[in-house]
């Protein structure tokens, strides 16, 4: 089964210190949540970056999610704070 | 007409504007937004999320389409490093009805402030940086328009 | 800055735009009114009271700067006789807010329709010629915004 | 005392058949629905431009005002249909 590839915005994207990385799919119960929740887990600036998920905001193969939506069969989950375009 | 582009270079909003007067609508609605130069701002830096953008900004527009009688939109969003006076974003739109192509106009920007995934990192003159944060005013505005479609 | 104009030859859109780019408040919105080419109309004539419309637009310039906080104010009216394609009108705000500079682009273009002494005359390919009624829906539309002060 | 100025618009214009003319300066009291009943008393295209006063807007001096004002000292009064600017 294909790796989960995780991608990153502005803060989150400079607090975990990287734009993207693969890691082994989770169970496809497995919500947005859990999976922020083991990332920071990992401590450092991971911890710092995606401790507080009130502050976080995701998309699932780039449509915005809550972060209790399960992560199923998705290629892709971006992690980044609210939006600020326009 | 439905013209979006994402793009780091400048554009020529007098182009814009003539393409959509040329729908022969009878009115033709725009906004513009510029990076203020305020507090020793020196440049402001927009990331965007390039595989989501486009589609995401498609969306929108359809949306737009559907609730109003448009002849055509156009919106244009900059990322990468922009100095004050820099344009940021143009939408516009056409259409038989001033209130629909200003409405529109309204409806694209405030979704666009909230919906979009852009985000603004503010350089300050001392070398300080600062990311953007949303204001709760601007997601208000968004859900003043009703929920859309595919949004979440 | 606050620039009115009341005249018979075309205007630069982007010269509009840009000067109200230049003031720095983040925000510019504008409404272009082009003549429709339907039913067979070969032009539109604009007749105005000369001695009335300069003072009775910068009236309502006035209430549109004490209403919304706005960085500028543009308003070109055209008159004489108008080809299809041709503008009629552009109204542009400048502002910090995007919503006053939309808003106030609302309330000038609505004002205008309803309280700018002009005319307009049709002609049509086969030599008829009508005088355009007024709407009593521009007319709702003017008063949904209040009264203002001197404009009866 | 100054004659008083009437100046036509739009198809109250072509009806009277002129854009402007002066007439010998009537009672301050006098409304401009009197001035418009006495203008089409003129008959012909007169009566036909001015017979209807619900079809017609005024201003004195340059501003809106309601058919029952009184003309008072006011040098110009105008006389058009409502207004389709925009």
């Amino acid at each position: 089964m294909a790796p989960l590839i995780i991608i990153y915005f502005a803060w989150v994207r400079e607090g975990v210190g990287r734009d993207e990385e693969q890691v082994e799919r989770p169970g496809p119960d497995t919500t947005v949540a859990d999976l922020v929740a083991s990332l920071a887990a990992r401590g450092g600036g991971y911890a710092e970056a995606l401790g507080d998920s009130a502050r976080l905001r995701a998309a699932l193969d780039q449509r915005f999610v809550p972060l209790d939506t399960a992560i199923g069969d998705a290629r892709e989950v971006a992690l980044f704070p609210p939006v600020t375009g326009g | 007409m439905k013209r979006i582009a994402i793009q780091s270079d400048d554009f020529d909003v007098a182009g814009e504007l003539a393409a959509l007067e040329a729908l022969g609508g009878g009115g033709v609605a725009s906004f513009t937004g510029i990076v203020r130069g305020e507090g020793g701002l020196v440049a402001l830096e927009l990331e965007h999320y390039p595989a989501m953008t486009q589609a995401q900004v498609e969306r929108i527009v359809e949306e737009a389409l559907a609730r109003w009688p448009l002849l055509g939109v156009s919106i244009i969003h900059r990322f990468g490093r922009l100095e004050p006076g820099a344009r940021i974003v143009f939408v516009g739109a056409a259409s038989r009805h001033r209130t629909a192509a200003l409405e529109s106009c309204a409806y694209l920007i405030d979704w666009l402030k909230s919906h979009a995934p852009f985000w603004k990192k503010e350089h300050f003159a001392d070398g300080a940086t600062q990311w953007v944060e949303a204001r709760a005013e601007d997601e208000a505005k968004a859900k003043e328009w009703g929920e859309e479609r595919g949004r979440e």
